[in-house]
């Protein structure tokens, strides 16, 4: 069963050797030496999960550290275990660290190497956790993923916000690990076992009691917090806002939905066949819908466009909980098309904010009125990525939007799919309205009073000597990642990789069966209903013209007073997303005692 | 050897909450530091001595010397940022 | 939120999380208990890699991956901090002159304290297979102890002991060399960090096949990182200063 | 006893996050994560211990490797959460020294950049 499975290993122990290799060598190599090695790299690690991708399809393929491989259904080791999932997220990661360390090409100050190091060390962790087959294992990944994320959020020394935002985001997450930590133990303590796999036989004959409830909050937490879910999502603002544009790239497209992943990896091979699915369901339907319309709302409500864009990206990832927390393959599949198109599209905003910022040395929407007209192909690209993160078809967005939403209607939640088509409308009408003043002008013009004694969206220019044309390694970094959200909802097959994806990560009893006892896989569905649809492509449609009427309403809104009313909350609301760390622990404890009351209480 | 165990976990519990209460910054190293002792003393009594070595080092000696530093740094900056605007009023 | 709100949404969140905690806690096997399936399987195979010391099999050979991402996220913050404290754009580095205020007593301990320290911490490197220790520890104490010349002497001395840059080449390759051993693990033995060398009698210094060669580059990675971790607050708290606009 | 041990990790754990809470000052808090993660060594060091004369689990070539040890697992998990935690606070420590540097003032309650 190895062969490919050998490159799992591989593509982390690469990662790692080169990071270390710019660590060292930095400070005498040529910034071109250094560029060239870290995308080479990033480059061959995506051909080999591509590589790895492509033979998952019949099958899983594992790997046990070490060689200790299991003996009657135990073992001491760690496996390493690629199904479609977790080599489909290999090849994200590849693709959008490709373009992230492509877009810095000359650009960012890289301070000896120092910066690609920890974009390498960063992508190590993502690809280790992606395919760990242990919970502890996972944990050590996990802290990896965030211990690189940490300093590159704050990597702009002289910006006061980063550093905050850095700060934040270390002390929410690593708390959150610790929590996971903390609720592997009472799990070990209890079967005596650490890998995955032997947890699911473990746990499969056991009953829901406190034990077992407790330490799947306990671990859950820190993959909620990772995955930026109200109410554990208050660092991803603070961070996504202030970090450097490449890196945000990386948090929005990948690494926050690698906290999901988590979610959905171990609930499935560990918790459930003990938990029963009816708990989970309201407990993450609940939490999804609430993190879908809080992350919409604060996201209409922002001026800096980085805010704007995390708070997006907290509103899909309510989106993208909802459409796991329905627990069927279709729902599943139809969140995996979704990551790839949002990942495509929310990188290209990005990268377009990052050239925003290094032109006009703000991303202030209302300082930048007017200021880009002539930006001709910037404003094309932008108006493009903002339709497609409303929902236009024939984007991956909108194809992912569409499965899910009908494996929403489907399971009996009609409620879902309408907050499918309303939070999709938000988020990219805020896009859109960013856009028509930035580059068109529209819109009334901002009194004099909003500009002054703020320095919002203000930030040090990432770049020094920008040259006046946009370089071509950042317009190839944009293009590709514009072409692939687009090529996930125009090629064929997309939706079908993707709902097999989702039966191999639902399968936790053959995932146990596989990698300890070499059962062969389940045949999977021949023909799963994961393409376009009639009612998809109208909702599709219908989320965009409504992202236009936000925009629009958004543009003038000056002129409507009634809107007025929602300003009590909305103002609570802003301030209860305070930037004070205190206050983002406080909430995670209270969203902690939800989770515990919506899991545990029915068992009672 | 259960008394014993039970003294060394109370002793932990009370240097942590002594670390938690402890609100000058410049005690905190101090704080950190025998709470690392008694942890250190529990972990050889539970018969970890690996993890008592390393603890050791980062829990008593590591750790509460960064912190120490950067308590040191922090009154050096602001002492100099107080300088500063003495002489500009100058 | 003010401060009294802040605590009261802890104050019931945490109450909550408490409660479960106790009754998770009533629900697991008791303090002390026999039953240990992973220690049982653990010791045979340590006996069967002739580890004696089982803590180091599980480190450096059964879960060695764990080490990895350890070593990984140990080389990730000594970049990351080197990064955080370096003088920004409006700040130069420059030494200022030593207050001689260390008392001779202090000197004496930290100069007779750093030998032992030393001799101490590569014992308990070398043994790691086979004695309490290992990588971490050993290397944590050498750390530690040449930290010592700072208590007892001048940061000057401890400079010239202590050139960064050989330090931070030794963190740099030590993570290397244990990522690059696991791939020659897996080239050699078609396992990611396999043993691919000769194992020796149990109990003796290098039985242990690469569990004694692993242990070893983490305690260089160790050394080394810590080393150049510590080095960059001494910086910040010595050296950085505002650039003079004259 | 059965369960105090587990009990003082919890509350260390509890403690830790409450310190971060209430913190006036930045290096405090990083000191009270340092708590918080303390908490999880406690817990695993204790759920691999055993009663009744279990040693060490080192063996030498005097003594026979066997099973009456304590759980070596949870010994080695918590070594690399001991690095870890030193690297975590490291960096922690490296941000709120520039914070200080950048806002005059490391206490969260007036660091106030990232409202709305």
């Amino acid at each position: 069963m190895s062969g490919p499975a050998e490159l799992m290993p591989a593509m982390v122990a690469t990662c790692v050797v080169v990071a270390c290799v710019l660590a060292v060598a930095g400070r005498v190599l040529p910034r071109r030496v250094i560029d060239g090695l870290a995308i080479a790299t990033m480059l061959g690690v995506t051909c080999a999960a591509v590589v790895l991708l492509r033979y998952t399809g019949e099958g899983r393929r594992y790997l046990w550290m070490g060689g200790w491989g299991p003996h009657d259904g135990v073992s001491v080791g760690i496996p390493f275990v690629a199904d479609p999932a977790s080599a489909g997220l290999a090849v994200l990661v590849g693709v959008l660290t490709t373009c992230a360390l492509l877009f810095s090409w000359h650009y960012l100050d890289a301070v000896h190497g120092h910066f690609h190091a920890l974009v390498l060390l960063f992508a190590a962790g993502t690809e280790g956790f992606a395919f760990s087959g242990d919970l502890f294992d996972l944990i050590v990944f996990f802290e990896l993923m965030g211990g690189a994320a940490y300093a590159l959020t704050a990597f702009h020394i002289e910006d006061e916000t980063s550093l905050q935002g850095g700060l934040n985001f270390a002390i929410v997450n690593s708390l959150g690990a610790y929590l996971s930590l903390t609720g592997l133990a009472l799990l070990y303590a209890r079967v005596g076992q650490l890998g995955l796999p032997q947890l699911h036989d473990a746990l499969a004959h056991q009953r829901a009691d406190a034990l077992v409830v407790t330490s799947f909050v306990l671990v859950m937490t820190g993959f909620l917090v990772k995955g930026a879910l109200v109410p554990f999502h208050f660092w991803t603002a603070d961070a996504e806002a202030v970090a450097p544009t490449p890196v945000c790239v990386l948090f929005s497209g990948v690494m926050v939905e690698l906290g999901l992943y988590g979610v959905a990896r171990v609930y499935w091979t560990v918790y459930a066949e003990t938990i029963p699915a009816a708990d989970i369901r309201r407990a993450f339907l609940v939490i999804g819908a609430v993190t879908a319309v809080v992350g919409a709302v604060m996201c209409l409500g922002q001026r800096h466009f980085k805010r704007l864009l995390a708070f997006s990206t907290i509103a899909h990832m309510g989106l993208f909980m909802l459409g796991f927390a329905v627990l069927t393959p279709d729902g599943l599949g139809g969140v995996a098309v979704y990551v790839l198109g949002h990942a495509g599209v929310k990188g290209v905003l990005f990268l377009l904010a990052g050239v925003l910022l290094n032109r006009y040395g703000t991303i202030d929407e209302l300082r930048l009125f007017r200021l880009a007209r002539d930006q001709r192909l910037v404003a094309t690209v932008f108006f493009a990525a903002a339709l497609a993160l409303a929902g236009l078809p024939p984007f991956g967005t909108a194809l992912g939007k569409s499965i899910a939403e009908d494996a929403a209607a489907t399971a009996g939640y009609p409620w879902a799919t309408a907050l499918f088509v309303l939070v999709s409308a938000a988020t990219g009408g805020a896009v859109l309205r960013f856009g028509a003043r930035t580059f068109l002008g529209w819109g009334d013009t901002p009194a004099p009073d909003q500009l002054a004694g703020t320095r919002l969206g203000e930030a040090v220019p990432e770049e020094d000597d920008m040259p006046a044309r946009t370089p071509a390694t950042m317009l190839s970094a944009i293009g590709i990642l514009l072409a692939s959200a687009l090529a996930v909802g125009v090629v064929p097959g997309v939706g079908r990789a993707a709902a097999h994806a989702a039966e191999r990560l639902i399968d936790g009893k053959g995932y146990a069966g596989q990698v300890l006892a070499g059962q062969p896989p389940a045949p999977l569905l021949p023909e799963p209903a994961a393409a376009w649809t009639g009612p998809g492509i109208w909702l599709g449609l219908l989320s965009t013209l409504l992202a236009l009427v936000v925009a629009a309403a958004g543009l003038w809104s000056g002129r409507l007073r009634w809107m007025n009313v929602a300003d009590p909350v909305m103002r609570r609301l802003h301030r209860v997303h305070s930037g004070h760390v205190g206050d983002y622990v406080a909430w995670m404890f209270a969203g902690m005692a939800v989770l515990v009351a919506l899991v545990g209480l029915p068992l009672v | 050897m259960t008394v014993l165990i039970a003294i060394a976990l109370t002793v932990v519990a009370l240097a942590g909450t002594a670390v938690v209460v402890a609100e000058p910054p410049e005690r905190q190293a101090v704080s950190l530091s025998v709470f690392g002792t008694a942890l250190v003393v529990l972990f050889v009594i539970l018969q970890a001595p690996d993890v008592a070595l390393s603890e050791l080092g980062v829990g008593t000696a590591i750790i509460p010397l960064m912190v120490m530093l950067t308590i040191r740094t922090m009154r050096k900056d602001r002492d100099e940022r107080e300088r500063n605007a003495g002489q500009e009023e100058e | 939120m003010t401060r009294l709100t802040r605590l009261l949404v802890f104050a019931l969140g945490g109450g909550v999380v408490a409660v479960a905690f106790i009754l998770a806690a009533s629900g697991m096997p008791h303090f002390g208990t026999t039953h240990h399936l992973y220690r049982d399987l653990s010791v045979p195979a340590s006996v069967q890699h002739h580890t004696a010391n089982v803590v180091s099999a599980v480190n450096f050979d059964q879960r060695a991956v764990d080490t990895l991402g350890e070593e990984s996220i140990l080389i990730a913050s000594v970049i990351g901090a080197a990064a955080l404290l370096r003088p920004s754009e409006d700040e130069t580095e420059r030494l200022v002159p030593e207050q001689g205020r260390t008392l001779e007593a202090t000197r004496l301990v930290g100069y007779v304290m750093l030998p032992v320290t030393l001799v101490l911490g590569i014992d308990v490197v070398a043994h790691g297979g086979t004695t309490p220790g290992g990588g971490f520890q050993g290397g944590v104490v050498l750390a530690t102890g040449l930290h010592l010349l700072y208590v007892g002497g001048s940061y000057s001395a401890l400079d010239r002991l202590r050139p960064v840059t050989s330090f931070e080449i030794a963190d740099g390759a030590g993570a290397a060399a244990f990522a690059l051993l696991g791939l020659l693990g897996l080239v050699s033995t078609g396992a990611f960090l396999g043993n691919f060398l000769p194992y020796g009698v149990l109990g003796q210094i290098l039985s242990t096949g690469t569990v004694q060669v692993l242990s070893g580059i983490v305690g260089v990675e160790v050394v080394g990182g810590m080393v150049v971790l510590l080095s960059s607050f001494f910086e910040q708290e010595l050296a950085v200063r505002p650039r003079d606009d004259d | 006893m059965h369960v105090y041990a587990y009990l003082v990790s919890g509350y260390l754990i509890l403690a830790g996050s409450y310190g971060i809470v209430r913190s006036r000052h930045l290096v405090h808090a990083v000191v009270c994560l340092s708590v918080a993660q303390a908490g999880t060594y406690v817990l695993l060091i204790s759920i691999g211990y055993q009663h009744g004369g279990a040693t060490a689990p080192v063996f030498g070539s005097t003594t026979k490797p066997n099973t009456h040890a304590v759980d070596p697992v949870v010994q080695a998990m918590t070594l690399t959460d001991i690095v870890v935690s030193a690297t975590v606070s490291a960096l922690l420590l490296a941000l709120a020294i520039q914070i200080n540097k950048r806002q005059g003032t490391a206490d969260p309650d007036e660091l106030a950049t990232l409202r709305g």
